[in-house]
């Protein structure tokens, strides 16, 4: 057989640091190849000269290397029979598929091309040996991903060190009011997870801790954690709340997307697990003044287990896995100026109109919009969100914020059409005469009933505008949307009393930290890169290392909930056998190269 | 005095109880003439249970349970919607004003509105009345 | 009967129940309850001291039964139940009154919520005496797991449960196992070889010690529930005989995928009449063949790309295929690569590249002049022949969204998105498992959002596109999160049952099976024989909807028996 | 009634500078940005769109890419970097080739070697012609008096005749953009009164470019109209002032004030716009054809060239000031006779053309929808609320 290679690479997401001179260089003394050729950056290929070249060399197998080869692949196909050669032959090297980056990308990239020439896939010749694994699994992030995959593994009877960054678990989800398409309460659902969490016997909830540092290797790592002062007994804590009865500091509500105050020492939310109150040492004034002054909440407490000069500490955990689930965070909306957040008070972004619309938020589910209140110990005039407030007459939402935007987030945010349908729902439910404006660019309901709601919504009488809205401005104290209505091929311009920005997501503060201690790629937006798009969408570079929800991208709750089982499943393999794969790096290229060998198919 | 009825509360575990609870955790205030019942589902509310609180001497039954799909056991709440309707025929027939007994749906996030219905419904309760099981009852026990 | 020997103690709760409640008065008036032996009042009952109080007093007095009357029980009737099963007292002999979420916290009137307390603690009492003794039940856990379809799902999970060293049976209908998926070339957003992933998982399937592969196979009956299931399959040998295997398995996961829409029932695309109009499977094969040319043997000079097709309409299906967008990229990079000398345009409604990856894949469609044009949800474009003269084949005529006219596309070949439909075989699987079908077809999952995986009949799984149209990464996860529910259980090794089920009074059972179809678990059989149903307790959630159903009150709600709700029912009214 | 898309029309405009219009997805950002993007020109989303689809008939008769003067916010927003303003653009170079009947337009923007070849033809022309003039008539040592080198009489007869030509050009090349945009379209209702009515606009929008100042970025405008009215200060001089122009050695304060102003004017705003190009320091300096750059050069050696000549007529040197009046017209006659009917000059005459007729198709749009408004309303998605 005569293999000819031809390199070529595609312009964009390239994993970067692959030396492709080198790489050709080595794929040349590979057997059977005949020919090794550079095409360079995006080469435009045509068949038919291909077609000369490749029956001039009489090549049996062609192989195409570089990052996202199968861009070119039809083009290698049609030569192939043009030139009279079994079109099937056509196999890829496919480099950044499988993870060619950073330091040892040439050799990694070697062998994905020795697995190519030898027509054996890559992930099969490259499959880590096993190796001795420790039963216990660390899980960073107590949101919805964390919460279930703790849950499954800890139900196996497996021990579960789930590690939370804030006062609580919950996540995001705790703090919707529906979810789609099912319109079922987010508490409803949850919070009956969070309660078993809180009581596992296989789960060491460690809440309000942050994971340091990793090290070790697959089946063996060993983390260290720091937990933070809560300076409030946990276990001792009846959340009774008189401590923050008695507290003067009022700081935003994080719970509540800062459309509500907290005190210095708060519970998140009612429901909250733990269900313990926790000190904000950022706002405590007895925590900012070394106990010089305040100090209220540790006197009053009846049970006194507030304890104000507590000091964090430092454990160390061993795991055999790690899960990542570390979610996201929303996009700080008033960087799209045009869409005036942060100056027109009543626009709000969907996780504040999450809060507001929800039962237990601050209105009490009362969509009202924000009213000018003097307030007497500051000596200004702001806006305040009363419960008693006047309801919107008109509501327009727009899709896309900073999502699908060169500008901004290039990529597509996955969740924000069906949530923001969602939210035309809840308005007109609350409040069935008001107006109500969807601005959109595609209307991406692809999920299991999404359709069938997107219809629904339809039916409602809300105005789905096709185009996505340019600017919010005030025209004498009436807010003024204006975008172009594709459909009726207008600009249009509508007065309305509250505008809801469907943010976009982006990963989590500091998991670029957490990316490099775990030695785990991230893509260019910064979400955790899985080991293979199609056939391990839940594994990573590192062995026993698994990333599951929004982390390694957008996506809504029944898919992160899937990750999250699916991640289990890879961390009760190793817990119940003892055994697991290793990292990919471990294996060497001579390895791959030896097994590619034996995989050859006898033809 | 204002006479002050009692009402008795069946409540579903997950949904209802839960958003009792989040009234409690949240100090909403609410007239103290509800005494709540646990049941894990409302369709485990056998209708003989609301008679047996009325025959007991409540002036009034309240029956809650998850929103319509949003049972924690899938359907048991359509149950129950279809259940009620027919025992408050069956009881309009003894002359036991329909009010006496209400069916409502609240999440676990509607701690506000649990405490509402409860005011509302022993608002309504007072300008109603004893129940007249409770009446005769009595009367039987005088003539003895 | 002499009431059992009862010990109530009234949490304080700090002051959380004692500024509204007067808990010594309680306590005072709960000692004259039938039965009570001891009544107290303390500060913190969950605290440690407290717990340590209540178990000496179970000894002390020789107790039988438990009230405490505290915070909700949904925070601390754990705690509770521990603090007795120290002192040798059966867990479900212990009863909550929560008198500070639904009393003290809630009220403003300390009288009021004082006699409320009373009513709540005379009806624990009262309840409590009717309490039973109950043992959580186990049963046992076969290991071994059918998988049903060989597709890309069907594979990840057996491969996922073999790994973990545990028996696996993967039935499969066709003669050869790689699905829907073996029939692809290229995967969207990144074009990577979907045939490696395949070979890779077959070639690992295959050579598993752990997997058992029958193909030409197709399961018969399933018998029995969770962890103890008896599966019957039909094997079909080469040479048309068909033996029957019988195999216990403990748990089932269907991953029968999906078919395509028939794409000549859509007439208006003129497919099946008109030569040059393709399926995008029948492309795929021409991908494969390196040949993309027309029935002629012409090289297309426009190919057009249709999505949608017997998807989001409303004579066909109303839902979304979900990855038909993505492949129509695909192929709209694959034509520019074979043909460049092409133009390429693309049909859509919405695009729909909601992926990791997928808009950046769509950008760049854009980027390599792909001609794009969105028709309405509802219309659809249709296909005529090209007259004598114009330099192309057919034209395709759309009302077109984005600029308000009708359009004429020129058109040499067409490709045709054809969607998802449930396999024709979907009603007698889910027959035979006996899981159910929403109206499209797809199979049920027992909860949208939290049990994606999982139906309402326990221990059998479903992944991949039999439960909704879905892409590869997205039923590869579903996979992998069927088998991690299930290692979960069989980690464990035996099920564990909640003390908390209904059993059936088989001499008051009139037989009628009223209740049969009133469980949504189906966890109550009948059995013919003894013309009496009976509870399958590893199935029941303890929802009690049977119970209240039985016309002869002959089911029983273990620990919310009539019997205990009637005593609080008094209780409560004093 | 199907109109037929043609894909291979966008491969026709990329030369004319639409490289990214493909790119756009059509969220409509540009055309709600656009302060000139009103009901009945909604652009620049629009034209982009029929340029995607190849309407070309569509393309030619739109006005809305004159409407346009690239004051780059669309394009600065855009999410997926289309260019809508340097589409605006491109098209409207395509347009001019368009109106223009000789095909020498289209010959210069999809080749600047054309462009550039021509000019440089053009200017040997008339340098070989007027020096073999001058020498058959006068001597190259007198520039003016009877025996000057170049009288200017008789290079005044040649202005008006070479004025005449190009009037002549743009006219016929004006109906045809009339033709195009309003002629042919049979369904409008358009009157003599219409057209009549809005004659005034012509004048005014030439002259002040008014709309200009309606952007957010008021710089260019300024710049824009420095430029232009230098233009034609200096154009008005040299048709009916030529001789007292030309006149010295002392200075006519009558029209040199004004000449110094224009030749200021056109020095000071040809750097600009060259520097900003060059510095790329806006978006609608991000992308410059080859004709931009010509046309800018061009007009400033020709100023440059003006006022050597005038210093050095002025400082006695006669020989040397006719030698580079030589110069100066082989360079002020290729840029009369080719940028003005066939390149970027000729905008000058089409966009106040285009704002004049827009104006007069709106009249008669709003007239003939006055009938079927009901109708149109109940079609739209939007409702009522929809502010005027």
């Amino acid at each position: 057989m005569r293999i000819g290679v031809y390199i070529c690479r595609v312009g964009v997401e390239t994993g970067d640091g692959a030396n492709l001179e080198a790489v050709g260089h080595y794929m040349a003394n590979l057997p059977l190849v005949e020919s090794v050729r550079s095409l360079g950056l995006l080469p435009r290929i045509d068949p038919e000269a291909m077609a000369d070249e490749i029956a001039a060399d009489e090549l049996d197998r062609i192989v195409i290397a570089g990052d996202s080869p199968g861009f070119f692949k039809p083009a290698f196909t049609r030569a192939m029979s043009l030139a009279g050669r079994e079109p099937d032959e056509v196999r890829l090297a496919s480099f950044r598929e499988h993870g060619v980056s950073g330091d040892g990308a040439t050799e990694r990239a070697k062998a994905i091309a020795a697995c190519a020439v030898y027509g054996v896939p890559f992930t099969l010749a490259a499959r880590p040996m096993d190796t001795k694994w420790n039963p216990a699994t660390l899980v960073i992030g107590g949101g919805i991903a964390g919460i279930q995959a703790a849950l499954e593994i800890a139900d196996g009877g497996k021990r579960v060190y789930l590690v939370e960054r804030t006062g609580t678990i919950g996540g995001h989800m705790a703090m919707f009011d529906k979810t789609f398409p099912t319109l079922d309460c987010a508490a409803c659902i949850l919070t009956p997870k969070m309660v078993a969490v809180g009581q596992h016997p296989m789960i060491e909830l460690l809440s309000y801790s942050e994971v340091e540092s990793i090290s070790g290797v697959a089946g063996a790592y060993r983390a260290t954690v720091l937990r933070h002062a809560r300076r409030v007994k946990e276990d001792a804590c009846v959340a009774c709340g008189i401590c923050s009865d008695v507290c003067p500091v009022k700081v935003p509500s994080e719970f509540d997307a800062g459309i509500a105050d907290r005190k210095a020492i708060y519970i998140p939310f009612p429901q909250a697990v733990p269900n313990a109150y926790i000190v904000d040492e950022a706002s405590c004034t007895f925590v900012q003044t070394n106990g010089q002054k305040c100090g209220a909440c540790a006197k009053k407490c009846p049970k006194e287990c507030i304890d104000l000069d507590a000091r964090g500490e430092v454990l160390q955990l061993e795991v055999g896995s790690v899960i990542v689930a570390t979610g996201y965070e929303v996009l700080d909306a008033s960087r799209l100026e045009r869409y005036g957040y942060g100056v027109q008070p009543n626009v709000l972004t969907a996780l504040e109109f999450e809060r507001l619309t929800n039962a237990s938020g601050p209105t009490g589910g009362r969509i009202v919009t924000k009213s000018l209140r003097h307030n007497k110990r500051k000596k200004v005039d702001e806006w305040v969100l009363d419960p008693e407030g006047e309801s919107p007459k008109s509501v327009a939402i727009i899709h896309c914020v900073g999502s699908r935007d060169a500008n901004y987030n290039a990529y597509c945010s996955r969740v924000c059409c069906m949530y923001s349908l969602k939210f035309a729902h809840l308005v007109k439910e609350k409040l069935p005469d008001a107006a109500c404006y969807e601005f959109y660019i595609d209307m991406r309901a692809f999920g299991k009933g999404y359709e069938a709601f997107f219809e629904r919504i339809q039916d409602e009488g809300t105005f789905i505008v096709r185009g996505r809205s340019a600017t919010v401005t005030d025209h004498a104290g009436q807010m003024v949307i204006k975008g172009e209505d594709i459909l009726s091929d207008s600009v249009v311009e509508f007065p309305v009393d509250m505008v809801l920005l469907a943010v976009g997501l982006v990963p989590a503060e500091r998991s670029d930290e957490l990316a490099r201690m775990l030695g785990v790629p991230r893509d260019e937006y910064g979400w955790f890169t899985e080991a293979d798009y199609n056939g391990d969408p839940t594994g990573t570079e590192r062995g026993g290392v698994y990333v599951a929800g929004v982390c390694q991208g957008p996506k809504d709750i029944p898919d992160t909930v899937a990750q999250a089982s699916a991640v289990a499943a890879r961390a009760l393999e190793g817990a119940m056998t003892g055994r697991g794969l290793q990292s990919l790096a471990s294996l060497s290229l001579s390895d791959i190269e030896a097994r590619a060998k034996n995989l050859v198919p006898a033809s | 005095m204002t006479f002050e009825p009692k009402i008795v509360g069946f409540l579903c575990n997950w949904c209802s109880y839960s958003g009792a609870d989040l009234a409690g955790t949240s100090r909403i205030h609410y007239a103290p003439n509800i005494r709540v019942i646990r049941v894990m589902c409302s369709a485990r509310i056998d209708p003989t249970f609301v008679i047996k609180a009325l025959a007991d001497g409540a002036d009034g039954v309240l029956v809650c349970g998850c929103h319509p799909g949003d049972c924690h056991y899938s359907e048991g709440n359509y149950k129950t919607m279809r259940r009620m309707p027919l025992l408050k025929r069956m009881l309009a027939d003894f002359g036991i004003e329909e009010e006496r007994v209400r069916l409502e749906w609240v999440s676990a996030s509607e701690g506000k509105r649990f405490a509402d219905i409860v005011d509302d419904m022993t608002e309504r309760l007072r300008e109603l009345g004893p129940s007249p099981v409770k009446m005769a009852l009595a009367g039987d026990a005088g003539e003895r | 009967m002499a009431e059992p020997r009862t010990g109530v103690f009234i949490c304080n709760c700090g002051t959380n129940i004692a500024k509204m409640v007067d808990c010594d008065a309680v306590a005072e008036a709960a000692s004259s309850m039938p039965g009570v032996a001891v009544s107290r009042s303390y500060k913190y009952m969950c605290s440690n001291p407290g717990q340590e109080m209540i178990a000496q007093d179970i000894a002390d007095h020789g107790l039988e039964r438990v009230v405490v009357a505290a915070c909700s029980p949904r925070m601390h009737e754990p705690t509770f139940r521990r603090a007795a099963e120290t002192a040798g007292l059966n867990p479900y002999l212990v009863e909550m009154a929560n008198i500070r979420e639904q009393c003290s916290w809630v009220h403003d009137d300390a009288v009021a919520a004082t006699e409320k307390a009373e009513d709540l603690v005379r009806a624990a009492v009262l309840r409590v005496a009717h309490h039973e003794p109950l043992e959580r039940l186990t049963v046992d856990m076969c290991p071994n797991t059918l998988v049903i379809g060989g597709g890309i799902a069907g594979t990840t999970a057996a491969l996922e449960l073999a790994d973990a060293g545990e028996l696996v049976y993967l039935v499969e209908r066709q003669p050869g196992l790689g699905g829907n998926v073996g029939r692809v070339d290229l995967t969207a957003p990144y074009l990577d070889s979907a045939r490696d992933m395949l070979t890779d998982r077959i070639t690992r399937v295959v050579e598993h010690p752990d997997v058992d592969v029958m193909v030409n196979s197709e399961l018969k009956r399933l018998d029995g529930f969770v962890g103890n299931f008896k599966a019957t399959i039909a094997v079909h040998g080469p040479d048309g005989a068909e033996e029957e295997r019988q195999v216990d398995v403990g748990s089932v996961i269907v991953c029968t995928g999906y078919r395509e829409f028939d794409a000549a029932r859509a007439t208006h695309f003129g497919y099946g009449k008109l030569p040059n109009v393709v399926t995008s499977f029948e492309f795929e094969r021409m991908l494969r063949a390196g040949r993309i040319e027309t029935k002629e043997g012409g090289l297309p000079q426009y190919v057009a790309v249709v999505h949608c097709v017997g998807s989001r309409s409303e004579e066909f299906n109303g839902y979304c295929s979900r990855v038909c967008c993505m492949t129509a990229l695909k192929y709209a990079h694959e034509v520019k690569s074979a043909l460049p000398a092409s133009y390429v345009s693309d049909v859509y409604v919405d695009m729909h590249a909601f992926g990791k990856g997928c808009e950046d894949f769509y950008r760049r469609s854009a980027e390599v002049k792909t001609l794009f044009l969105m028709y309405g949800k509802g219309e659809h474009p249709v296909v005529r022949r090209a007259d004598p003269g114009d330099d192309c084949e057919m034209l395709i005529t759309v009302d077109e969204q984005l600029s308000g006219e009708t359009i004429e596309l020129p058109a040499d070949l067409i490709i045709l998105m054809v969607g998802m439909e449930p396999r024709e075989d979907a009603e007698s699987v889910a027959h035979l498992v006996n899981i159910s079908q929403d109206k499209d077809g797809w199979f049920i999952e027992s909860h949208p959002k939290l049990d994606p995986v999982a139906t309402t009949t326990d221990g059998v799984y479903i992944a991949g596109a039999c439960q909704a149209p879905k892409d590869i990464p997205d039923s590869v996860a579903q996979a992998r999160a069927a088998a991690g529910r299930i290692l979960g259980k069989i980690s464990k090794g035996k099920l564990e049952i909640d003390a908390m089920f209904a059993e059936v009074d088989e001499d008051r059972c009139s037989g009628c099976r009223v209740c049969n179809e009133i469980c949504p678990y189906s966890a109550i059989e009948f059995d013919a024989a003894e013309r009496r149903s009976h509870v399958i307790s590893a199935l029941c959630k303890a929802c009690g909807a049977c119970v209240a159903t039985c016309p002869s009150a002959a089911i029983k709600a273990r620990h919310f028996t009539d019997a205990q709700i009637f005593a609080e029912i008094a209780g409560v009214l004093g | 009634m199907a109109i037929r898309a043609n894909p291979k029309l966008i491969e026709e405009l990329e030369p004319y500078g639409a490289e990214d219009v493909m790119k756009c997805y059509h969220c409509g950002n540009c055309s709600a940005v656009c302060p000139f993007s009103q009901d009945p020109y909604v652009f620049p989303r629009k034209p982009m769109r029929n340029l995607q689809l190849g309407l070309e008939e569509k393309l030619e008769g739109d006005l809305d890419p004159w409407l346009c003067y690239y004051c780059g916010e669309c394009s600065d927003q855009c999410p997926r970097d289309a260019e809508p303003g340097e589409t605006m653009m491109s098209l409207r170079r395509w347009l001019t080739s368009r109106y223009d009947w000789t095909g020498i337009s289209r010959l210069f923007y999809r080749s600047w070697r054309w462009e550039l070849g021509a000019i440089i033809l053009v200017a040997v022309i008339t340098a070989i012609a007027f020096s073999l003039f001058g020498l058959s008539q006068g001597s190259l040592a007198d520039y003016d008096g009877p025996n000057a080198f170049l009288p200017s009489s008789a290079i005044h007869i040649f202005d008006w005749a070479l004025a005449v030509v190009l009037l002549v050009l743009l006219l016929s090349n004006a109906t045809r953009m009339w033709w195009f945009t309003m002629g042919r379209d049979k369904t409008l209702r358009t009157s003599l009164g219409g057209y009549v009515r809005s004659l005034w606009m012509l004048p005014a929008h030439f002259l002040t470019q008014i709309r200009y100042s309606q952007c957010d970025r008021k710089a260019p405008w300024v710049t824009h109209l420095a430029l232009m009215l230098s233009y034609v200060v200096m154009l008005v001089l040299i048709m009916f002032f030529l001789a007292e122009m030309a006149s010295g050695p002392s200075i006519d304060w009558r029209v040199h004030v004004l000449g110094y102003l224009a030749t200021a004017g056109l020095v000071v705003s040809t750097i600009l716009f060259l520097r900003n190009r060059t510095k790329k320091s806006a978006p609608q300096y991000q992308h410059s054809h080859e004709s931009d750059w010509i046309f800018l050069v061009l007009i400033l050696v020709v100023a440059l060239t003006g006022i050597l000549q005038h210093i050095l007529h002025r400082s006695g040197l006669d020989v040397a000031a006719n030698v580079t009046y030589i110069v100066h017209l082989s360079l002020v006659v290729p840029m009369l006779a080719l940028e003005v009917p066939f390149s970027k000059w000729s905008h000058l005459a089409y966009r106040p053309l285009a704002i004049y007729l827009a104006h007069v198709r709106a009249i008669a749009l709003a007239r003939s929808r006055q009938g079927d408004e009901a109708a149109r309303r109940g079609a739209e998605p939007a409702t009522p609320l929809r502010a005027a």
